[in-house]
């Protein structure tokens, strides 16, 4: 037997393996992972007193930096928290379009998650193929509202811009090209021995844990539990699409995959019926008053984010400025249970469960 | 050992498949007419109504107005416009709330500097800018061309 | 306090006598009655919208000022249901005449106050009330000496079985702190909301990081950005800013050591 | 060996010319260290995913020698992609020390160059000048994959315009 000493292992925060800036105080004994203890924080900008100051047409630009894989979204939890504080009630139109661009940066996020994790356990080539069709989805947002990855791209009361001539037909072309590839990305990583070893029975939690915790997302539901606030906690008009909400059944590391590939399957339907049912003229702004005086009150909704329930908590006292503004923020939750997740694992693991709980950082830290 | 190979397969595959690599720096690469690079100021269109510099959110933009040389005419024209660009986040909201189209984005986004100085932009540097003009400036009102067919 | 619901917990266990429960039906009646009389209050006090509005602008402006704000510290049921009778342009075309007509969660919420009146003592629910502008979701005010044992009943019961924290988070009212806790069913699909106060110098919640899991970085986020204590946690320490960081970022009267590095 | 120049045929001179580069170790120097920069991965918020996004096959920074390194030893360059922290900014100078010399840094993005949207907030550096001496600041929040090539590009115009001259080049 070989005799094994306990070390303590500083990992991060500046590493290509932690996705952003965590850093992790691993306690191993030999190859085992006895404690872990993420440290966070390296990247709190104090966005929620920044919000104080500002009207809430000057917050959304800061919810982009937020999760900045995922801005449309987060623009969506402020728009709708405070659209739903008002009272206002937004054209057809523009709620197709903010369906489109959510739907479209969700399978945005998901390719970053699935070529970066990959990118932890090895594979190199997943990474350069996904941040190839990703680009062609930041070419569309791009057009759209001429920034790739903070868009600003919504309002209170709507969207900024109207589709371009001809981007339905691109993204009517695009969800077709990405249906190929999601063939080709199947083919490329389900039949990898190395993958599948890497991957199966990795990282399990119990769907009671996954509760307790407050996970959400793929992180959720690759346990068996059925629960996508698009469908259980209905905005916007997703009561109008079809879509599955898979699930998985072990709860390891490649559930969680299997969950997020058929998540894009799921995003790219809706992005198609959204298409097709795309209404003809009508305006993409709600008549709101040119200062948002938002009514005394309080609100939190929570919306689905590529990662999980996104909410956003309001404390208005009546004037344009929130009194408090509060995100919960997925990826805060869900890195909550890496501790309970490393520990018992080999320290090889350590990169594929992280890279499996796919967190943004900037959300992390707020 | 099969899944390998086919991997392997697929990745043979796309060899053949056309580049998509940019060649950026020798060919000029083409952005859409929508994107923000950095702004286009007209001082004959200004009214100093000071609405981008309220709207601002990290408060970058600074200006001053001055009386109307000619005193038949009411309201006042612009002095100084500087836009400081170290912190300027391309939110798009100073242009989105101007009413006379006095300061629209540009294309340009080649603007990497050696100092910090050279990022405060004062009104003739944006006067100057005149290229890559944005040309569809009127977001928030529909247009027919964004319709189905 | 906390003797008192000790005592009420027990003589639950022991099996309640009848005429207890009657006597405490009535006082979750009496509830009910008291907010129908503050529904008329509120119709009356409607009219004037717009003083109201000036009163927390000004106090804002000098934080000295002692008073409460009328509407956001006390949540009345006056104060926070006033949006929705406001004459604005509603999504929900039902509401638009009446200033309030009964909310359709308005029965569950009754039964929530009743349950946590019954299990745990008359003084639990400080106050409740439904919050309109987010989709009809019941509030419920609870005394900081019951938190814990609410928290415990809400995940527990099986009427309530609020089995996931949707989000917890502090808001630093000038006048005192609050604890907000937004708690989800999933078996049910019901959403309800809890709130404690505390005093703003001496800020101490009870800790519920043992009954839900989540709540542990969260109180913890909120210690470190707020100030409040609370007890019982099991690694009560900063989270977000470095260990040395002096004062708490998003108290209103925060100030910052350093302009730059 | 003695070469008269006197008596070549201008011809002869010409080939010279063509076929021997008169050159000094510095020029040389620096064109070598200009077309492989090897920069630190120093991604802290949305600019690192643009950085790896011009990593990726659209823009691809290999074609300019630029690979990405984990490890501040083996890297020259230290792209600052993101909001430093007063958190993190003595991490960030202990790896700036940790880089062996010559290095440069660039700073990715408004956020690194001054503070950005956060220039009010309580948390963030007021750019990261003020931790390590930067040598190319990129404006935009994020900047484009092909601004952050043409800020690549003009760090190494001053690679190979210091090495000529000798003289350093700051607000030129």
């Amino acid at each position: 037997m070989l005799r094994t000493e306990e070390m303590i292992l500083n990992v991060g925060p500046q590493h290509p393996s932690t996705h952003g800036v965590l850093r992790l105080v691993v306690k191993i004994d030999g190859e085992v992972i006895q404690e872990a203890e993420p440290v966070i924080g390296y990247l709190h900008r104090g966005t929620e007193k920044l919000a104080e100051d500002l009207t809430y047409t000057q917050i959304i630009p800061y919810t982009d930096r937020m999760d900045y894989l995922s801005a449309m979204t987060n623009n969506y939890a402020i728009c709708h928290a405070t659209e739903k504080l008002m009272g206002i009630e937004i054209p057809e139109r523009a709620e197709f379009l903010r369906v489109i661009v959510m739907e479209l940066n969700r399978v945005a996020s998901h390719l970053v998650w699935l070529g970066t994790a990959l990118l932890d356990i090895g594979a190199m080539s997943p990474f350069l193929y996904c941040f190839r069709d990703r680009e062609k989805i930041l070419d569309l947002f791009n057009e759209l509202c001429g920034a790739r990855i903070t868009y600003n791209y919504m309002r209170v009361g709507g969207v900024k811009w109207d589709a371009p001539i001809g981007w339905l037909d691109k993204i009517k072309n695009f969800v077709e090209y990405m249906r190929e590839k999601m063939k080709e990305y199947h083919g490329l990583i389900m039949g990898n021995e190395i993958f599948l070893q890497r991957t199966k029975g990795i990282g399990i939690v119990s769907h009671e844990t996954a509760l307790s915790y407050g996970l959400s997302g793929a992180n959720l539901r690759c346990t068996g539990v059925k629960w996508d606030l698009r469908k259980h906690q209905p905005y916007s008009i997703y009561d109008r699409f079809k879509f599955e909400v898979p699930v998985g059944t072990r709860g390891d590391l490649y559930d969680k995959y299997v969950c997020r590939m058929q998540e894009i399957n799921e995003a790219l339907q809706i992005v198609d019926q959204a298409v097709e049912q795309f209404p003809e003229g009508g305006a993409i702004m709600a008549k709101v008053p040119r200062v948002l005086r938002v009514p005394e009150g309080e609100v939190y909704v929570g919306i689905e984010s590529p990662r999980g329930e996104l909410g956003c908590h309001i404390v208005s006292k009546g004037k344009d400025k929130p009194w408090r503004l509060k995100f919960r923020r997925p990826s805060f939750y869900n890195l909550q249970i890496l501790p309970t997740m490393l520990k018992g694992q080999n320290i090889a693991n350590l990169v594929a469960i992280l890279g499996g709980i796919d967190i943004v950082l900037g959300e992390v830290d707020g | 050992m099969f899944g390998l190979l086919k991997g392997l397969g697929i990745t043979l595959k796309n060899m053949a498949k056309p580049k998509v690599t940019y060649k950026y720096p020798h060919e000029p690469l083409k952005m859409p007419d929508r994107f923000r690079g950095i702004q286009h100021f007209d001082p004959e269109k200004c009214i100093v109504c000071n609405q981008c510099a309220r709207i601002c959110p990290t408060d970058c933009i600074s200006l001053t107005g001055k009386k109307h040389p000619d005193p038949g005419k009411k309201g006042k024209i612009i002095d100084t416009y500087d836009i400081n660009f170290e912190i300027c986040i391309l939110c798009d909201l100073c242009t989105e709330v101007c009413p006379t189209e006095a300061i629209i984005m540009t294309n340009n986004f080649e603007l990497a500097t050696y100092s910090r100085d050279q990022l405060f932009k004062n009104i003739d540097w944006l006067h100057e800018n005149d290229q890559n003009i944005r040309q569809d400036n009127v977001s928030m009102k529909p247009k027919p061309g964004g319709s189905k067919a | 306090m906390s003797e008192q619901e000790k005592n009420a917990s027990q003589e639950e266990k022991t099996g309640l006598p009848e005429v207890d429960q009657v006597g405490k039906n009535s006082v979750a009646n009496e509830g009910v009655d008291k907010r129908q009389a503050e529904k008329k209050l509120d119709k009356d006090q409607d009219d004037s919208p717009k003083e109201n509005k000036k009163e927390p602008s000004s106090e804002q402006v000098s934080n000295v000022d002692p008073k409460p704000t009328p509407k956001g510290p006390q949540p009345s049921v006056t104060g926070k249901s006033k949006p929705a009778a406001t004459p604005r342009p509603r999504s929900k075309p039902k509401e638009e005449k009446e200033p309030l007509p009964p909310s359709p969660e308005e029965p569950i919420l009754n039964q929530y106050v009743k349950i946590i009146r019954e299990k745990i003592g008359n003084e639990a629910v400080e106050e409740f009330f439904i919050n309109r502008a987010n989709d009809h979701l019941p509030t419920l005010i609870i005394k900081k000496e019951a938190w814990e044992q609410v928290a415990k009943l809400a995940r527990d019961h099986p009427d309530f079985s609020f089995n996931y924290m949707q989000s917890c988070s502090g808001v630093d009212y000038e006048t005192h702190m609050e604890v907000v806790i937004h708690l989800c069913s999933l078996r049910r699909r019901k959403r309800v909301c809890f709130r404690v106060r505390t005093d703003r110098d001496r800020a101490k919640v009870p800790s519920l990081s043992h009954i839900w899991e989540a709540a542990n970085w969260n109180e913890r986020e909120i210690y470190d950005l707020l100030g409040i204590q609370f007890e019982n946690h099991p690694k009560l320490e900063r989270i977000l800013m470095p260990d040395h960081w002096v004062g708490h970022p998003l108290r209103k009267d925060y100030v910052p050591l350093d302009k730059e590095v | 060996m003695e070469i008269n120049f006197e008596n070549i045929t201008p011809f002869e001179q010409e080939q010279i010319k063509r076929n021997i580069l008169t050159t000094n170790l510095e020029k040389i120097k620096a064109w070598a260290r200009s077309n492989s920069m090897w920069p630190l991965t120093f991604g802290l918020a949305c600019c690192a995913i643009e950085m790896m996004g011009t990593g990726g096959a659209h823009y691809d920074l290999d074609r300019f020698g630029v690979i990405f390194r984990a490890s501040p030893r083996q890297s020259d360059v230290m792209i600052v992609a993101g909001t430093v922290t007063k958190k993190m900014a003595p991490l960030l100078r202990r790896l700036y020390d940790q880089m062996p010399e010559p290095k440069w840094v660039i700073a990715m993005g408004s956020c690194a160059t001054a503070g950005g949207p956060y220039v009010k907030s309580y948390a963030v550096v007021k750019g990261v000048d003020q931790v390590v001496p930067v040598d190319v600041y990129i404006p935009g929040c994020p900047p484009n994959p092909a601004a952050l090539i043409y800020g690549i590009h003009k760090l190494q115009e001053k690679i190979r315009y210091e090495a000529r001259t000798g003289k350093k080049v700051t607000n030129e």
